[in-house]
């Protein structure tokens, strides 16, 4: 049975919500629950952004939990405020451009994507969220990237439909790379 | 945003708000307040090019005093806020109940006393149910548990409140108004009762209508009194909500409404999976309250315990339900805090102990 | 037959002379006696009000918000829809009916007390805004409902329940000149102070009534209509005193006239 | 046109009003006898049922110049005037009410409990 | 008006404002409303030869908030209005009651909802002792039945407040605020408690004082909720009060605060004259209420019925304390209309042969 | 020794030069880190305030009020005694504050979305009593706090969260001059504009919050410091732009300097 | 024992309130106990006011009563409302200047007392609730006029005190109609 | 006085400045960048602790006229002067702090939670 609660966080302007969401509608599309809860307030001032994005099978009981299956993690802080709210055997997923320390847990498995870079490399900064989603899929299929891109086909105005292309060529990057974090 | 049939993935707040307007609303007034803000921004952007009205107020007071006029004018009419936004229409509200004006009210509830925190709360239970405001009224107070739920019960809200010419409350949450969630929008058939009594210009065919909650006779307010409890009476007969989770066998009973209830239901298969023969009672309607099933479920359960976000509250109401045939207790957290499944599991485990 | 129609009121015949009937309260008003003190010009002013509507043909159009003060009780009085509204919340209500019914005329009738000490922040918003709507002012000076407290509107040094050695304005505040205060709004079309202690300022009145009711077709903004009344029962006067008082003291204070009229452009759909 | 002028050429014989006033509403503020430039309305010497002294015609001089029913606060003043050129704008009398007397009734209070309430 | 001793004939409001003055109050501020005007008055009237301020606020939401700003500097501070304006004060109230502010708090019920009358009436005692306004806090609620007590309870109320930096409101109505009756005070010696967290501008010695109400984070607001109620529950322990009439040898028992239970008093009476046992439970806290007396003398009565000026509020406490031990009514009149004894007499043997 | 004194911050040496500390931020702020965005307005009126008190020796002396909005953490960042108050009610605690300590310094900051929509009767009644305090109103046209819906203030045309196609001033009300409206008030003592963008700017407002704290002593009213600002993060521009946008338009709306200045003779005990 | 109920009515300006509290200030100066509540509110705009007042030898439950053992009455309205509700064996004493219509009840005592002629008699129409009160007192001696005058010297200030010896006049010309009217 | 007059009357050497930023506490506005018109400030390529570019000397061209740290919203700027008549009156530092670099911490966030609650 799938359920699957994955902690998102970063800098605010890193893609930490919209990741959430995509994930979400990908979810959606493919006929499974989702719920994806926010932080919200003047936390986001503070230029941090976290959301809860829960994927499953069956009726999601509560859309707030306090432990994760995975971390995917965009700076040092939120490395820092998630690594001890993985449970046991699960993932972090970190960016590892801007994180120096990461977690030195044992018990879980943590996978370092140079995300930024990559994104550098595919000449849009913008895009880096989308292979660290690629490399979250990688290891846990809980969506399909077909399913993605069918929730970016509907989620994106028309006029931006341009930007699917780079958008699959991401996430399979992130794929890619974490094949080679294994 | 639009997928296959209307399902879309939505915050509880704008699926609110798409609701309103798929319900016809006439008008919306509001004020910005964290976590239901979205609200009032969705409502901007969609009906200029939609329908309806929605006015940023200059503050919850006038925003309560304009749903108070425009419902008295015959509008389907709406207002939104949060906690210490909702304190400040209490009297705008009492006005609502007294002149009986049949309009939607929404507590998406934040952590209290006073400006507290912007997180999710169940701390204003009190307030909604047993009446904030002054005077003996009541609200009918729906308690929505998912995106879905904000959506429907704007529905079912909206036409409550007309049915009974009674102001409805929604109580929801910062968690439940901020999450996303699957929500679909099926079609309805929209039907606006009649209101001869609204104040519409006093044609020649009719007397003046009057919207008023003044009764300076004794003798007429006390009429006006008891006209308004035989009414509540009449909704308590009729309009009682509520869903039953696993209560067949149960041997205990958590009660939990809103994001609680959430909470709840997975504690209730932690505990199954642990051999605890536990089930839930969430009440859909707060006001009016459940009792009659928590009445009779007494009789079967060992002991029943809320999960509230407040320091206690509904517990009173399970209560007075149970009439002290089983003992009631409560877990709480406060603040913003959500307490995990597992945390209230364990908990549930030492209320047990004390049966 | 002769005989009968002379019975009729419409006219009365007196020795040589066949009197017709030229003025009797219009019937827009009720027949209630109205619950006001006497010579209090609330009374006045609500005649008035009855007039204009019967003379614009606009009764089954107008719909009323009297909050609360002396003239809660307006809905008794005049043959309209009303609505009651919470203290200082007049305009307030006013807007969710004039947003959800534009077409319909909406005035509020609002005393010193509600309109401009708990209602203010309403008051200028729903002027700022420009709702087309019209807000009658009685500036009596005084909180007359609940027997004569101060209000924003006491003259300096006057005598009220709750300012009992007169008002001082150096720890009780100024005497707020509200039609000036909120006639620079973009959203006040026609701001003017009238009176209703003679009969020329009654006829005076009524015109600025009527003014206030024809522009709210023309959808450019609010009409404040002050009205500077008495309060004879807490100025501890008789009515004539306390229209002495009008004319020495709070018209020195409270100028009568014109405020902001709107130009001759603005006019040109009347 | 031609009749107007020709009414006010001769000006042989003022118009002239007639008021009646109905003495249980009236409250007795005498903003009527001040009004009145004719010196026609003062008031009496007994009380109303309202404990009020009230207004009568004193001087059967009315010129129907509606000074006293325009600035009355209750509007208990009728005028009525010999025909001629009506000096006024009246109100628009769409249907007239009957009773120059009216029965006397309780104050104000009781008149509130014929409220339409609900 | 000075008599023999100090003796006085006043209105109930009347000497609340000048127990307030005696009490050695700073500051009153308040907006008029019937039935209770005449605070503002006594006080306007008094204070520049004697003591202390007494401002005329521009509404209730302002006069609630100078109260916030005058207690927080550190000022004896009160103010009183009644029902409507208490329900405009609610968000204030609970700013208050979260940043733990002490100040006297004074509703003269009347008759609602909304605008209602200006008659006496007890429909506000959910408001005042569930919390009217947001979050998890609560008042300690003092119920008058006297012009003396409407005194005594302003030296007793300035005391409590700053003995547990709690607001304290006097719960009392339009009946016992309008009335005269003989009123003592007593000299009295005067202590005021140092406040040292009062913000009187920051000293060298010490840190800046902040009054605030503002705990964005969870935690934080967690700990401020749990401290509030820890502060509750040593109120419950220390400071329920209530007064037994009758009670020794009852069958049955009434339970009635304020005006309702000079009332019951009487009715008391007229049945012991019937050979029926009636006792008077008086509670004079409503909050904290007297619960473990309820429950003691639950099994000592046949029933119990409150006499309440409202469609039965407190009611639902008498059955949460007796916990289904035995029958609980209730007998209630409202919008104004007070109940003679014989009537309640009537009403009591009705209820007596229910049980 | 001598190399101790160069190791103190308050001089370096650097090559042949000996270097005088002349700037830092003041000791009356705190060390803790401001909240407020890149370039947010709010940090610089903190700043100079705390400066002000610095300067004027005050500090034990004054009281700060700041209600709901971005600067509500403002207790975090100045060493003074501080009240957080409910969402436009500054005024009123400010009130309460002074007329219990009437020797103290009192002063609130409030945003435009606190000063003049919800608190909008506080706001002008606080003015009108002439309560011897010192407002300091933060005018970025926006809700800075709860992210970027419409304020009062917000100009014609502005896209706000809640005005998405652009403020209609015919459906929205038309953006308040707050300091235009409040300065007839006789209890208004001084009212001016000032900015907080540029340098000199900064140095203009220090001198206006000076001044309104010297005025506070003479007891003769309130002064009212307005600061147009700006909220980058709302009006979704870098901080540059946006102080650009203060330029080209804010400024032309809210005209910056003096409204109301007190005479010589109001002065005289200074 | 004493406990005695008494209702007073009237037009407003009668001196119905101050009838009361006389009368309440001289149970007070005897030591007795008395409580004083007045109708109050936009009822008063009408023109009319009532009190009731209780003067009792021992605590008194409820200061509200809806029967009365005594009605001074001052207009007819009063007369019409308050007939009905005096306790039988009751009385009634009112202002037969004004009322034209009294109570034709047999079982309670209803005496017509002349005030307002009487007042103007001693030149001093005000004094007319003193001769009722002196009337009532002569029928229900509940407190003496020693007391009353007492009462007085003790609320009115000083500067009022010249006019005591009216007051005590209209008291025992009361007293003196009531006599008259037995 | 006369110190004064003969320094300014020879002008032999410009008053020096030097300006120190607190890189750590910079939130990246760039106001300081414009407001120096000696433009001795510029944006680092690599961003702090909070996620922001950050304010660094370029050139060492200060004039010392503090238009920098007056403008500074978050006062993350120090400005040191050569001696000579001060042009500007200046805050009076009673108890100055020590540090010029700061410690590396969390976002405002965890700076809020060091509030003295109650
Ligand atoms: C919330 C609230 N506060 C106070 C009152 C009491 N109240 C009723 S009318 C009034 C003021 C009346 O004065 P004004 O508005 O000047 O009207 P007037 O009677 O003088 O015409 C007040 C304070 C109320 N009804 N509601
Ligand atoms: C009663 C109430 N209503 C609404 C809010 C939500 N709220 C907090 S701050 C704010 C407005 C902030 O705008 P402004 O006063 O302009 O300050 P800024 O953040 O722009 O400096 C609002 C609506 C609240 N805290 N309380
Ligand atoms: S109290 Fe004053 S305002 Fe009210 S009716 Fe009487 S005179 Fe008029
Ligand atoms: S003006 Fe009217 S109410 Fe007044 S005395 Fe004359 S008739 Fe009577
Ligand atoms: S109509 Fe004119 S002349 Fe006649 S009574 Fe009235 S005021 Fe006098
Ligand atoms: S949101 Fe706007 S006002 Fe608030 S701190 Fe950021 S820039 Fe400043
Ligand atoms: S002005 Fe201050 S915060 Fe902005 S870039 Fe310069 S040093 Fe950094
Ligand atoms: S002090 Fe002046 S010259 Fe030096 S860096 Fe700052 S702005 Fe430039
Ligand atoms: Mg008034
Ligand atoms: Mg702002």
């Amino acid at each position: 049975m799938l359920n699957e609660e994955i902690i998102i966080a970063g800098f605010g302007g890193q893609g930490v919500l919209s990741m959430g969401q995509t994930l979400g509608y990908a979810a959606m599309v493919e006929g499974k629950n989702v719920s994806w809860m926010p932080s919200y307030g003047p936390e986001m001032r503070g230029g941090t952004a976290n959301c809860i994005t829960i994927v499953s099978d069956s009726t999601i009981s509560s859309p707030i939990v306090s432990r994760f299956d995975t971390g995917i993690l965009l700076n040092q802080p939120s490395m820092e405020k998630f690594e001890s709210r993985i449970k046991p055997g699960g993932i972090i997923v970190y960016e590892s451009t801007n994180i120096l320390h990461a977690s030195d847990r044992k018990d879980i498995g943590v996978y370092a994507i140079p995300a930024s870079d990559e994104a550098n490399k595919l000449h849009n900064i913008k895009i880096a969220n989308m292979i660290l989603l690629g490399a979250f899929l990688e290891k846990k299929p809980v969506v399909s990237i077909e399913g993605v891109m069918e929730a970016l086909k509907k989620v994106l105005p028309e006029r931006y439909h341009n930007l699917l292309p780079i958008n699959r060529q991401a996430l399979e990057v992130g794929a890619e790379l974490m094949r080679k974090a294994q | 945003m639009e997928l296959k049939e209307d399902i879309r993935l939505m915050k509880g707040n704008e699926a609110m708000a798409e609701a309103a307007i798929q319900a016809g609303m006439d008008a919306y007034f509001g004020y910005p307040i964290t976590p239901q803000s979205e609200v009032l921004e969705y409502l901007t952007r969609e009906v200029p090019n939609r329908t309806g009205i929605a006015l940023q107020a200059e503050s919850e007071v006038a925003a309560i005093n304009m749903v108070y006029g425009a419902a008295g004018a015959g509008a389907r009419v709406w207002t939104s806020s949060s906690s210490p936004g909702w304190s400040l229409m209490q009297e705008g509200v009492s006005y609502i109940a007294a002149a009986e004006l049949p309009c939607l009210l929404v507590n998406v509830n934040r952590g209290g006393p006073g400006l507290g925190t912007i997180q999710p709360s169940q701390g204003d239970y009190f307030q909604a149910t047993k009446g904030g405001g002054h005077g003996d009224y009541h609200l009918l107070v729906l308690a929505p548990n998912s995106v879905q739920e904000m959506a429907d019960f704007v529905f079912l809200g909206f036409e409550l409140a007309e049915k009974y010419r009674t102001p409805v409350m929604m109580l929801s949450d910062g968690a439940i108004g901020q999450m996303m969630e699957k929500v679909t929008f099926h079609k309805r058939e929209i039907v606006k009762s009649a209101k001869p009594w609204a104040t519409t210009g006093k044609t020649e065919d009719r007397e003046r209508n009057i919207i008023t909650t003044l009764f300076i006779q004794p003798e007429k307010m006390e009429i006006v009194n008891i006209h308004l409890n035989a009414k509540y009476e009449e909704i308590k007969k009729n309009e009682v909500r509520y869903e039953e989770i696993e209560t067949k066998d149960a041997e205990y009973l958590l009660v939990a409404y809103g994001l609680s209830a959430r909470i709840s239901h997975k504690v209730v298969i932690l505990a199954r999976e642990k051999g605890i023969k536990l089930g839930l009672l969430r009440p859909i309607t707060l006001w009016p309250y459940p009792s009659d099933v928590l009445f009779k479920l007494a009789d079967q359960v060992k002991g029943m315990m809320t999960v509230e976000l407040n320091a206690g509250q509904m517990v009173e109401d399970v209560r007075l339900a149970v009439n002290g045939k089983v003992k009631v207790g409560h877990y709480g957290r406060m603040g913003g805090i959500i307490p995990s499944p597992e945390e209230v599991e364990e908990n549930l485990e030492k209320f047990i102990k004390t049966l | 037959m002769e005989n009968n129609e002379i019975l009729t009121p419409q006219c009365i015949v007196d020795g040589d002379d066949n009197y017709d009937l030229v003025y009797e309260k219009t019937n827009v008003m009720t027949d209630t006696r109205l619950h006001y003190c006497p010579g209090c010009g609330h009374s006045t002013a609500h005649k008035i009000l009855g007039e204009v509507i019967q003379e614009l043909g606009i009764q089954k159009d107008v719909i009323g918000v009297a909050p609360v003060g002396c003239s809660v009780f307006a809905y008794e009085y005049l043959h309209i829809d009303w609505q009651e509204a919470a203290h200082g919340r007049a305009t307030a209500a006013a807007t969710g009916i004039k947003r959800c019914l534009p077409d319909k005329y909406v005035f509020t009738y609002q005393g010193d007390g509600d309109l401009a000490a708990i209602g203010t922040a309403e008051t200028i918003h729903c002027i700022n805004r420009g709702e087309n709507i019209m807000i009658i002012f009685i500036n009596n000076g005084v909180y007359g409902m609940t027997s004569g407290q101060m209000a924003p509107t006491s003259l300096e040094g006057m005598k009220t329940t709750t300012s009992p050695y007169g008002r001082n304005v150096h720890t009780m505040g100024y005497p707020l000149k509200v039609s000036e205060l909120i006639a620079p709004l973009p959203g006040a079309f026609y701001v003017t102070r009238q009176t209703v202690h003679t009969p020329n300022a009654v006829r005076k009145a009524k015109k600025a009534i009527m003014n206030g009711f024809k522009y709210q077709k023309l959808g450019k903004g609010l009409s404040f209509i002050e009205i500077v009344s008495n309060c004879p029962s807490n100025w501890r006067m008789t009515p004539l005193q306390s229209n002495d008082f009008i004319d020495t003291d709070m018209l020195k204070y409270y100028p009568p006239g014109d405020i902001k009229v709107p130009s001759k452009e603005d006019l040109i759909n009347l | 046109m031609s009749d107007n002028t020709k009414t006010m050429a001769k000006k042989p014989r003022k118009i002239k009003g007639k008021t009646v006033i109905d003495i249980q509403k009236c409250k007795g503020c005498e903003l009527c006898t001040v009004a009145c430039k004719e010196d026609a309305i003062s008031l009496s010497k007994d009380i109303n049922n309202l404990g009020y002294r009230y207004a009568v015609v004193i001087d059967d001089v009315c010129t129907g110049c509606l000074n006293c029913a325009i600035v009355c606060p209750d509007g208990v003043i009728k005028v009525y005037r010999t025909s001629g050129k009506k000096k006024e704008q009246i109100a628009t009398i769409s249907n007239v009410k009957e009773s120059i007397n009216v029965t006397i009734d309780n104050p104000s209070l009781e008149d509130l409990s014929k409220m339409d309430y609900l």
